[in-house]
C-alpha cells in the first residue's frame, strides 16, 4: 500500500473532507503558505473564502470559529505550534468548550483545533517544546493524539465530523514519519484505543510519538525476558476505559509513558483510574514515565534529561516485573 | 439616508424600554426574596441602547451579548416567561436553567448568548458575520460590550478581523461610565469611539440615552454592513442607576456620586422619549398608561409562569455537554 | 483569641505585608473598590502607586507584574474571580513561570497571584464556578490552597515572601468563615500539610473548602464506627508528599475529596502519587471524589449534582471501608 | 531638540550593524553545520533598527526582544562570546545554555530577554517602567515587536496601560513588512504608527533603513520618557533579506519575490550608512576595512570560544526552575 508522511495523511484527510462537505473552512497562520506541508494545495483548490490566513490574533481566531460553528459551518482552526492554544485558553476552555451546556443544547460546536506539533525536541526550548493536551483533557474538551500516519488521516476525519470541539495533537516527533495510508477516506471512531503490540506481563501505555519508542523498548525488553504489551490509546478523550483496564487487567502491571508534564497529566489521570477501575488484578504499582515538571531547557543533554527516554522506560518495567 | 421611525414602531420602543426597565427592576426583587440566584448586573437606565440597536435588526440577524444581558435579549425578541425561567433555574427557562442570567441564548432568534466574559462575544460576532458573507446572505451580526471591554485584548483582535475581512458587523460600545468601581477615564486617554480609526473602521459617538440616536446610527450601520461595506463602531453614552450588580445596594461603595447619578436620571431615556411623542401629538397619556399596564401584566403573568416551570431533573446533570457522548463521558465525580 | 474572617485574615497579611516590605505593591480590577473586603483600606494606608487598579486587561497586567518582579519590586497581582487565569494563560504558564529556568536563573519572579473566590457556587453558572488550581499545578506553578482564616494570613504571608510566582486561590465558600488569627504576623511555611483530624481507618484528604465537609463527614461516620482522618494539603506545589504518605500508610486507605474537575486534576496526581510511593501499605484501591467533568449549571440541583458531595465522600468511604 | 551624532558615535553605529550582520550570517553556518540546535531567526537586513534604537539608550535603560532577538542583544551591549556559546547550548552562554536563540537574556546589561511569544515582552517593559517611574529613576523600558505583533491583543492593553499610567516606555515596531509569510497589508488596514492615536500616545514611522532616522527618533522618545512624558510608538520600516527562519532557504515558499528583495537590499542600511559616512569625509574606505576585519575577529574568536565551552552537566536540569526548591519539586519525570 501507498506510504505517506504523517503530514501527508494529515493533509489528504483536508482535501476529502472539504471537498465532502463545503460547510468546511480552514483558518490560522499561514496556512496558504504551507509551511510545514499539511496544507499543501488548499489554497488553491478551495480559494480564499475557505482557506483563510489570520492575523497573529489566536484568541480571536478561536472565537472566530466558535461564532462560525454557532452560525452553521464546521472550522478547522489550526495552531502553529502547541504552546499558541495559552493564549486563546479563555476562548477554548471558558467558551467554545462550555457553550453547548450553558445554552441548554441550542447549539454544537463542531470545531477542529490541530495543534501542530506538540511536543517539540531539538533545542526548540522553553517557550515552544510543551505538550499541553493535559489541559485540554481536565478541561473537558475531547483530544485526539494519532501517533503515526494511518491514525493521523483516520482520526482527523473523525475530528472534522464530530459535532463538538476536538483538539487534534500532531507530536512534532511523528510528522515526517511514514506509514500505509489508504487512499480513500475512513473514520477511525473516537474512544477506541489499540494494542499496538501483545504482551503478557506489563502494560506499556504510550501516547504519540511515545509509542513509537515503547515498541522499541518492548522488542529489547523481550532478550531479557519480560514480554511487554503496548496499548495506544489515540484518543486520550474520550478514552477507551474498557480498552485500557483490559489490557492492563490481562498483565496485571502497566507502565505510563508520556511526553507531558507529570503532575495532573494524563499519566496521573490513568494511573488513578486503573486503581479505581483494576486494582483487584494489579500485582504491582502503576508507574509513570513523564517528563519532568520543568520547562524544557534549549541545551542537548538538559533537554534530553528532563524527557521522558526509552532508558527510564526499561527501568521502570524492570523495577515491577524484577 | 433618511431614516424614520413610524409612529407604530416608536410606540413598540417605548414598550420595549419599559419592558426591560420593570423585568430589570422585577429582577431586582426576586433576587431579593432569593427567587433567583447566581450574580445578576441590572441595565436600568441604559435601555435606550438594546432597543435603539435591536429596532434596527432583522429577525434573522444575529448579536452577542454581556454579563448585563437581559435588556439586549429582550429587545432581540426574548420571551420573559422563558427569561424569568433560565434565571429561576427551570428546566422550560431558555437554556434550560443550565445558563442563568449570564448566559441567556435563542439561537433562534439570533441570541447567540450572554456571556460572562467581558468582550468574549466579539470574536463569536465576527464569525457569524463571516458566515453570512460567505454564504452571500445579508445578514449581520451585532456585538454588545461595555466601556470596560475596549481595554481587552479581544476588543482589538475582534475589531482587526472584521476589519481587514470587511465583514457585515456593527459593534455596540455600551459606555456605561463604569466598569464596576472603575471609571472609564482613570482607563482610557481617548474618546472611545476614535479607536475604530485605528482599525480603519468608522466610529462615532451617539447620546445612548436617546432612543431614536442610536437606532439612526445603528440603522445607518447595519445597512452598511448588508451592502457589504463592512463594519462599523458604536459607542453609547449611557448610565446605568443601578449597582453594578444586585448586591451592591448592600454594599458601602463610593466610586460614585448621587449627583451623578441623578444627573443621568434626569435625562431618562424612557422619559425622554415618552414625552416627545406625547408632546408631537402622536400619543397620549391614556395610550402610555394602556401600554404600561400591559407591560406589568405580561411581566406578572411571566413571574406566574416561571415560578410553577419545573426544575431540571437532577440526574440530568450530565447532559448537553457534548453534542455526541461516548461511554464513561462526561467523567462523573465518583467512580465507586 | 480573636476570630478573624478569611478575607479579614488576607486584609491583615496584606497590611502587614506591605508595612514592612515597600517593594510590594498590589494590582487588579477593582482593588481599591474593595468589592470584597480582602483590599479595604490598602489604597489610604499606601497610596495610589501602590494600589493600582488596572483596566480589563488581564494578560498585560501579568505580564506587567513578570515586567516589575524582574525589575526588582514583589507584585501581587489579584484575579477577580478564579477564570479570569485564563485569559492570562500564556502570561502565567509560558512566560512568568519559565521565566527563570529560560534566563538560566539570572532573574527572580517574586510576583502572588491571589486567585479570588475560586470554584464559587449558588448559580455562578459556566464560566464563574471553576476550581482551576490543577492548570496551576500542571504548569509548575506553586499553588496554595488556604481552607481556613489562620492559614489564609500564614500562607499569604508566606506567599509574598516566596521568590518565585505563587498562585494563592481563596475558596468561595471559606472567604466569609471566621477563625482565630494571631495580630501578628506570621508565616506557614510553604509544603507542610497538616492533619486536621485524626483517625485509623481512612485518611481523607480534601483542598479549600472541602475540609469543612470531610471534617464533617468524619463525625458523622464514627457512629457508623468507621475512624476518619482527614489530611489538608494547605500548599499544593510544593506538596507535603512525606506527609500524606505517613498519613495515608497509616489508615492504608485514601479517599481524595477535590473540587475540581476530575480528569487530570489534583486528585489524580495524588492518587497516582500514593500508588507509587505507599503501594504496600495500601489495603484497598484509592477513590478520588471530585467535581464532575461538566461545566457548572446555573440551576441549583444540577450544580450540586456536579459537586463533591458529603454524601459522595461518605459512600466513597464505606465502599472502602465496608 | 538638535541631535547630533559625533563621528565616533557614527563609526560605533556602523560596527555594531556590522557586527550584528555578520553574526547573523555566522548562525545561519553553524545552524547548517548542526553547531546550533532549535529555531533561529535572523535579522540580516533590519540592522539600522536595534543600533538606532538602542544608541539612543543608557546602559541603565532595559529592554524586551523578540523572536527575532540577536540583532537588539548585540546593540544593547551583549557580548558576542557569550551569545555564540548560548547558541550552542553550553554552561558559559548567557542563560547557561537554559535558553537558546529565543530567550537570551542579560538582565545585567537591561536586556530583559528575548522571547518566543509574539508581543510576550511589551507588558514586562511597562512593568519594568513602572518600578522606574515609582522609584523615580530617570530610566526607560524599550520594547521591541514586529509588524506581525500589532494585531496581538497584547499588544493593545500594553500599548493602552504604558499610555494611562504615563510610563516611561518606547514601543519599537519593527515593520519588516511580513508575520512569516502574512504580508501587513493582509492584516492591517491603516498604516501601522497611526495606531498609536488610539491610546492617545504619540506615534511616528521612520525609514527603518536609516540608522540615523531611527536614532534621532528614538532619541526624542527617550528623552520625553525621562523627562516624565510618558510612552512613544515608533514604527520603523525595515525588510529581512533572509527567510523568517534558517531552515526557509530550504523550503519553496513564494510569498515574496526576488525583486522585491533587492529592492530593499539597494537601499542597505549598512552600506548607505557606511557610503554617508566616507562621503562626507568622517571616515574612509581604509578605515572601514580595519573596523570590518576587527568585526571578523571579534566573532572568529568568540566561535572559537564557543565551540570549546562546556556543555551543561546533564544532572542539573532540575536546576533554576525555582529560587526556592522544596523536596521533591521540581518533580522528576519517574519515581522509582
Ligand atoms: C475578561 C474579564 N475580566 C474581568 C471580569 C470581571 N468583570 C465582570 S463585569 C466587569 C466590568 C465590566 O465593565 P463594562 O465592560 O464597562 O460593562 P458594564 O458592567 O459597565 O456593563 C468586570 C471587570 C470579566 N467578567 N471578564
Ligand atoms: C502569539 C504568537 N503567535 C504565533 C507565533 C508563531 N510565530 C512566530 S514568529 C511569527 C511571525 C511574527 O511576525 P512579526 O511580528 O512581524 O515578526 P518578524 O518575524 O517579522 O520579525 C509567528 C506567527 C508566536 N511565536 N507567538
Ligand atoms: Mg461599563
Ligand atoms: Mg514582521
Amino acid at each position: 500500500m501507498r506510504r505517506l508522511r504523517y503530514l501527508q495523511a494529515m493533509n489528504e484527510a483536508y482535501h476529502q473532507e472539504m471537498e465532502r462537505d463545503e460547510e468546511i473552512f480552514i483558518l490560522g497562520e499561514d496556512i496558504r503558505g504551507n509551511l510545514r506541508g499539511e496544507t499543501y494545495g488548499l489554497l488553491d483548490r478551495f480559494g480564499p473564502n475557505r482557506v483563510l490566513d489570520t492575523p497573529i490574533s489566536e484568541a480571536a481566531f478561536v472565537g472566530f470559529g466558535t461564532g462560525a460553528a454557532m452560525a452553521g459551518m464546521r472550522p478547522i482552526v489550526q495552531f502553529q505550534i502547541a504552546t499558541l492554544i495559552y493564549l486563546a485558553f479563555d476562548q477554548l476552555v471558558n467558551n467554545a468548550a462550555k457553550m453547548r451546556l450553558m445554552m441548554g443544547g441550542q447549539v454544537n460546536i463542531p470545531v477542529t483545533y490541530t495543534v501542530m506539533a506538540t511536543g517539540a525536541r531539538n533545542g526548540l526550548a522553553g517557550q515552544h517544546a510543551d505538550n499541553p493536551y493535559p489541559f485540554f483533557l481536565h478541561a473537558g474538551i475531547k483530544t485526539i493524539c494519532p501517533s503515526n500516519a494511518y491514525d493521523a488521516k483516520g482520526l482527523l476525519i473523525s475530528a472534522i465530523r464530530e459535532n463538538d470541539p476536538v483538539g487534534y495533537f500532531a507530536p512534532a516527533g511523528c510528522l515526517s514519519q511514514r506509514g500505509e495510508v489508504p487512499e480513500a477516506p475512513y473514520a477511525i471512531p473516537l474512544g477506541q484505543g489499540q494494542i499496538k503490540r501483545e504482551g503478557t506481563d506489563v502494560t506499556v501505555i504510550a501516547v504519540g510519538q511515545m509509542v513509537g519508542e515503547a515498541l522499541k523498548v518492548a522488542e529489547s525488553m523481550s532478550s531479557e525476558g519480560i514480554s511487554v504489551q503496548v496499548w495506544d490509546p489515540r484518543t486520550l478523550l474520550p478514552l477507551d476505559k474498557e480498552g485500557v483496564c483490559s489490557a492492563v487487567a490481562k498483565t496485571g502491571r502497566a507502565v505510563i509513558y508520556d511526553d507531558a508534564n507529570r503532575t495532573c497529566g494524563f499519566a496521573a489521570e490513568l494511573s488513578s483510574l486503573l486503581v479505581e477501575r483494576v486494582y483487584d488484578e494489579l500485582v504491582s504499582p502503576i508507574k509513570r514515565v513523564t517528563r519532568a515538571d520543568v520547562p524544557i531547557a534549549f541545551s542537548a543533554p538538559l533537554e534530553q534529561a528532563a524527557l521522558p527516554s526509552q532508558v527510564g522506560l526499561a527501568n521502570a518495567i524492570r523495577s515491577i516485573c524484577g | 439616508m433618511n431614516i424614520k421611525i413610524t409612529p407604530d414602531a416608536a410606540v413598540e420602543m417605548y414598550r420595549t424600554m419599559k419592558l426591560i426597565r420593570r423585568f430589570e427592576e422585577w429582577v431586582t426583587v426576586l433576587v431579593e426574596a432569593d427567587e433567583i440566584a447566581g450574580v445578576t448586573h441590572e441595565s436600568v437606565g441604559q435601555e435606550a441602547v438594546p432597543v435603539g440597536v435591536c429596532s434596527a435588526l432583522r429577525d434573522d440577524d444575529v448579536m452577542t451579548s454581556t454579563h448585563r444581558g437581559h435588556g439586549h435579549i429582550i429587545a432581540k425578541g426574548g420571551a420573559v416567561p422563558y427569561m424569568f425561567s433560565e434565571l429561576m433555574g427551570r428546566e422550560s427557562g431558555y437554556n434550560k436553567g443550565r445558563g442563568g442570567s449570564m448566559h441567556i441564548a435563542d439561537v433562534s432568534l439570533g441570541i447567540y448568548g450572554a456571556n460572562g466574559i467581558v468582550t468574549a462575544g466579539m470574536p463569536m460576532a465576527c464569525g457569524a458575520a463571516f458566515v453570512f458573507k460567505s454564504r452571500g446572505e445579508d445578514r449581520v451580526a451585532v456585538s454588545f460590550f461595555g466601556d470596560g471591554g475596549v481595554n481587552h485584548g479581544l476588543f482589538h483582535e475582534a475589531m482587526n478581523l472584521a476589519a481587514i475581512w470587511e465583514l457585515p458587523a456593527v459593534f455596540i460600545c455600551e459606555n456605561n461610565q463604569y466598569a464596576i468601581t472603575t471609571p472609564i477615564e482613570s482607563v482610557v486617554k481617548v474618546p472611545i469611539h476614535t479607536r475604530a480609526d485605528s482599525y480603519g473602521m468608522s466610529g462615532e459617538s451617539v447620546d445612548g440615552m436617546d432612543v431614536e440616536a442610536v437606532y439612526t446610527a445603528t440603522r445607518r450601520a447595519v445597512e452598511r454592513a448588508r451592502d457589504g461595506g463592512g463594519p462599523s463602531f458604536i459607542e453609547c453614552q449611557t448610565y446605568r442607576y443601578v449597582g453594578h450588580y444586585t448586591a451592591e445596594r448592600h454594599m458601602k461603595l463610593n466610586y460614585r456620586s448621587e449627583e451623578e447619578i441623578e444627573l443621568w436620571r434626569q435625562r431618562d431615556a424612557i422619559e425622554g422619549w415618552a414625552g416627545r411623542l406625547i408632546g408631537q401629538g402622536i400619543w397620549t397619556e391614556d395610550e402610555r398608561a394602556t401600554v404600561d399596564a400591559a407591560v406589568e401584566r405580561e411581566l406578572d403573568e411571566a413571574i406566574a409562569i416561571a415560578r410553577q416551570a419545573p426544575w431540571p431533573e437532577t440526574g440530568s446533570y450530565l447532559d448537553y455537554v457534548y453534542a455526541r457522548e461516548y461511554p464513561g463521558f462526561p467523567a462523573r465525580g465518583s467512580d465507586l
